[in-house]
């Protein structure tokens, strides 16, 4: 574990990760962890530092480049007693494996008459920036939550990070873990305390009565720093941290869009089929009633990730066009007002801490 | 067990194997069984030597064609049966039909309908003993075709590279659905000389032979439960109905003239009897009763199944998650 | 080609695909075919009849159960030069290859700059009923719609199989070719004449006022027979057939909705991320004001396919339901009308000609 | 060609490969290429030998690893550093960066930063060789991890069943970024020996040694040319720096204390120095003039991807479909 959990509960994200690993391998001797570097000098950014010290080699493993392989060896090590936690460095790899993830591990406990629970958590960290480009930086979190008997996951800040993952691994089903690379470095307190927490409730991260921006991971960030900007010019916006993305905290949405009447959904993945269509979709059809202005979404283009720093210039959503919409939402003209709401430099990295590539 | 003893019972177990699937065969066409069902016939030594060898702590999983192996392993079958009617007292409560059959009691973890699918699955039960410290085998049964997949070298490596205690049971039955191995792999191509060059403790058994499919299967089980590490068996056999149905499709002329004829002319079944008869049993007086215990048995599953009522679809929905 | 294709002009859609496939590739000799059984007796429920007779074991091929490694095999041939025409028996067998099509294939074209086209045609079928169950019969054509880079079609009549199918052949991008297992036998005018249409042109099946019904593939039978029905007690529907899925013919359901104000979409795939949800969200999102009322999406449960006839019964969309959301649509009480739209009997066929199982 | 012209060319291929490579881990620092970049100093020999013995019609696919195979392909170098750059005039407009390469006039049809990604593709590209009748071979750059992902197995069983003109040079370095061997594959393993099993005509090459590297991967290219199917070259090589970036990461105890040493004193260019200098070439003098004209080239390189404008997002967003 590392050192410092005790004196300080500051932890950034990937700390959160690490501690929640720990906490949970050494309360559950049927959890394990393997995947690609688990337990090489880069402990996937830190993440897994440690664990094989304190778990031994055979709870806590490298392994061969077969993602679709593993993960139903994960399948099968679940419905034998295990829990085990599989880390990809890149969801984008994970592609190998959707035969094990949806043919065996989505269905394993249903297709058999529930004889099995199928209790893994895969991590699946998501690329962006420095020339991560179009296999290095997919969020393909919408393919996860069209699979019936997947859950999803994707915390923005450390504590939820360190509370979701517990609860991810606790949980008798598959569940996908989404972290989202630019917030491994992010700080905030942390309870030392395992909290087992629910998944499949949301988080209101700020309160508003205008708008109701629903978001998930980095993008929460980015949408919390649009809906402070908005409190400045007299607009108040709920913030909704999705946390988890299936099951969908539909009440909560509902409560909000009742409140505000006005819906933004904010989407790290490409626009056609995200997320954010769904939420859409399902506030149009039962809450239509509540809708006062046209419901809005916010994601990706349609189009791969480039690699060059001059394209991802742009590419992304970040709290200007979040603003911006929210503004023309609201009746104004978003572009005169955002002048003190500026796309950072560089764009392509999280903080002054990261040096790329990874 | 003597000799005798063992061969009585490989032949028993044969019988009902056959027996079973062919229950299902006649069947089939009353059109109640409203699923796919991949028959066995032809194909039953290596599961009767596994039903003989494998303990029931042993773990197992298998494919679409794992009938046989799903009762080899223990499975029961009445609840088998119930499934292939798509029933509630199915062992999968009529989810999975003919294709996804689990015992978990007898330790039999499922099978798949995509080829190659569950191999992973195999290898990550025998993972699990591994790290709980039971000495038992994980059993991973696949075809031909499955070794086509690439997940099966993956499966094989990771099963070498831990030394995990899985036994690959390989029938080889020279088809994939219609299609002969010529057109899907190289000729000279050897699944055991390959399985070999993965790291695993291979042999290669004459699928045909009951008895020499027990003692490899005997062996592969008590080195993989001892530490021996990975084990593949390649069984050389045929299915002698077509891939996916009751009857006979030689006519299709997918195979070549003669071949299935040479094969039946070996059956399993018809070896072993033969094999007996030399050994101076009287097989009519000794067979007849194991014949009308297995009858029985199979028509109480199947009038059991027949009358059981169909599962709710309210229940079927709130079973998505654990 | 078939025997018949000229004396009459009625063709199954499985024989309007032989006879696109035989047309393609007699007029193009870079097309070569591909798949799991394309030259075994059953020859994809005679969709590849004669091919390999016609054109030569080189350019007509069974294949090793590879599905990965075949998918970048046709990805390679065709930047090579060649046009892969490649068929799965079930769609589900083809998560096995994932990153090829995602990775490879989307991405060949743009990720290098445009050196490459990558004109590779993927038949997927999609199974149903007689006890398909949770492995042999999803329908995840909203997955491939999310994927830059792809095209996705998805025919209902014989002669929208043909014209679409020799359009994708045709088109310089991968193009997922999805057909409905319950299609293969249904009749109609097939023109013999190639006619290389348009991917991307959806079809107005119905032409009505009151609402807009969007379906695609089989379902668009099912809303046909709904809108059939409901002409009879006064109700108009636009039906449209989408034919293709990806890129979508937005022009075509604006254009209904902006006249009808009442949107239901019908979807064969799983409720929660289902290409009807994009379409309600782009509908509300984008032409907000022309919604008269809350539109609806109608999509299969998301649970698993089960197998059984007994839990079959009820699981999917047919026009009974259909037709009962837009009487409620309309302010009707629904059931009460519903006398002369039974379901099938049996349901788990679609026809007296289909014996199972496959 | 003369032994001597073969060893002076090997020598200044494998001189521009690691200068080119030098170069960028030298830039790196800048932040001006903003994308991973993977290098192969220590890896040149099997490319340098690639480039004697390729044609230019012959095609190749590559990994994440892939600078040296793209210029030994004779992928042209300015577009390779403004790709790396991000730049309009990237050999990829910029879009794919030091992992996704190609240069379609040079027959070097692309790089994957997925693991094994690539191997299909360049299966595909020698069945489309064949269908259209051309004798020239496709070329398939791997690692040592790439022979974990099942598409390798699958990749290789089809070009066997085809007996399509395809080399597959996999490059074992030992290691998967930080991960040796040992937790990968089992012991014993050889790379080579499973390539034969699968029916691949298979060799083990010392790929330190950038004459035997020649020789291996000429004689296998003519094989496939001239209808001989499929080849398989094993290279036993290192990777000298970081598995990703410009850095030295010896530090990181990842690897065997001494190995990355023992390797370095075979480094390959050095060896074949050592060969030259006892057949009494003047080497300071010969090879002086050679690095001189690579070190101008590479300037130019450098230089003109530096003043490049980076592209255009709108162009790139209509790109996407063909
Ligand atoms: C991934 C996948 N590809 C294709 C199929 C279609 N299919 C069903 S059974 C089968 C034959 C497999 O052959 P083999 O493994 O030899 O088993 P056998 O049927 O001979 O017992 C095939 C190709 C499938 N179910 N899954
Ligand atoms: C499918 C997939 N899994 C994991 C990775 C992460 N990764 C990038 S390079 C690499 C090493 C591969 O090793 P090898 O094939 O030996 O090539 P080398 O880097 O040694 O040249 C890995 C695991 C990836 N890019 N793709
Ligand atoms: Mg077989
Ligand atoms: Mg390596």
């Amino acid at each position: 574990m590392p050192d410092n959990t005790i004196a300080r509960r500051e932890l950034t994200f990937a700390q959160a990760i690490n501690e929640a690993t720990h906490q949970a391998m050494a309360a559950d001797p049927t959890v394990i962890c393997f995947g690609l570097g688990v337990t090489d000098p880069g402990a996937i950014f830190g993440t897994t530092r440690g664990l094989e010290e304190a778990f031994g080699p055979s709870r806590v493993f490298d392994m061969p480049t077969s993602e679709n392989a593993m993960t139903g060896v994960a399948v099968g090590a679940a419905i034998a007693g295990l829990k085990p936690l599989m880390t990809h460095q890149r969801l984008d790899f994970f592609l190998l494996a959707m035969d094990q993830l949806v043919n065996s591990a989505a269905k394993w406990h249903y297709m058999f008459g529930c004889q099995f629970n199928v209790p893994i958590t895969i991590r699946l960290i998501i690329g962006r920036g420095w020339g991560q480009g179009p296999t290095h930086s997919q969020n393909l979190q919408a393919w996860f939550t069209h699979i019936p008997g997947l859950k999803v996951v994707m915390p923005t800040t450390p504590a939820d990070a360190k509370q979701l993952l517990l609860a991810s691994i606790d949980d008798p089903n598959p569940v996908l873990f989404l972290e989202h690379r630019w917030l491994h470095n992010l700080t905030d307190d942390v309870p030392e305390q395992p909290t087992h927490g629910l998944i499949g409730k949301a988080r209101v991260a700020r309160q508003g009565d205008d708008i109701t921006i629903v978001a998930s991971g980095y993008l929460t960030l980015e949408a919390i720093r649009a809906a402070d900007y908005l409190t400045g010019v007299g607009i108040k916006c709920d913030v909704i941290d999705l946390r988890t993305l299936s099951p969908l905290d539909w009440p909560a949405i509902f409560k909000s869009v009742h409140k505000t009447g006005r819906l933004m959904a904010v989407d790290s993945g490409a626009l056609t089929g995200s997320i954010a269509g769904e939420i859409i979709a399902r506030v149009a059809s039962e809450r239509f009633a509540d809708l006062k202005v046209a419901p809005r979404r916010l994601a990706q283009p349609d189009v791969p990730e480039p690699t060059s720093f001059g394209l991802t210039r742009g590419f992304h959503i970040r709290s200007r066009s979040i603003a911006g919409s929210a503004l023309e939402m609201m009746g104004e003209t978003g572009d005169v007002l955002l002048g003190q709401l500026p796309d950072p430099v560089p764009h392509d990295v999280p903080g002054d801490w990261f040096k790329g590539p990874f | 067990m003597t000799d005798d003893q063992l061969e009585m019972r490989l032949l028993g177990a044969m019988l009902r194997l056959r027996m079973v699937e062919e229950a299902i065969a006649a069947h089939y066409p009353e059109q109640e069984m409203r699923c796919p069902v991949h028959l066995s016939i032809g194909q039953e030594a290596p599961s009767a030597a596994f039903s003989l060898a494998v303990q029931r702590e042993d773990l197992a999983v298998s494919t679409h064609r794992g009938h046989a192996h799903y009762l080899a392993k223990g499975g029961a079958l009445g609840p088998m049966i119930a499934e292939i009617y798509g029933k509630s007292t199915g062992c999968s409560k009529g989810r999975g039909g003919s294709m996804h059959l689990a015992d978990k009691d007898a330790g039999f973890m499922g099978t798949s309908a995509i080829v190659g699918n569950s191999i992973p699955v195999g290898v990550g039960l025998g993972l699990a003993l591994q790290i709980q410290g039971r000495a038992q085998a994980s059993c991973v049964f696949i075809g031909d075709g499955a070794t086509e997949e690439g997940v099966y070298y993956e499966s094989a490596n990771f099963a070498v590279v831990k030394n995990l205690p899985v036994v690959f049971l390989c029938e080889n039955n020279r088809y994939s659905v219609y299609s002969p191995l010529s057109v899907r792999q190289p000729e000279g191509r050897s699944l055991t000389r390959v399985a070999t060059s993965l790291g695993l403790t291979s042999v290669e058994v004459d699928g045909n032979d009951a008895i020499a499919c027990y003692h490899a299967v005997d062996r592969a089980l008590q080195q993989a439960r001892g530490g021996g590490g990975p084990q593949f068996l390649e069984f050389h056999t045929f299915r002698h109905l077509e891939h996916c149905g009751p009857n006979d499709d030689d006519h299709l002329d997918y195979r070549q003239p003669g071949e299935l004829q040479s094969w039946q002319q070996r059956d399993p079944i018809d070896l072993l009897q033969a094999k007996l008869l030399l050994t101076n049993h009287d097989l009519s007086s000794e067979i007849q009763p194991i014949r009308e215990r297995i009858s029985n048995e199979i028509e109480t599953a199947f009038a059991e199944a027949a009358a059981a009522p169909f599962p709710d679809l309210e229940e079927c929905m709130r079973d998505v998650y654990a």
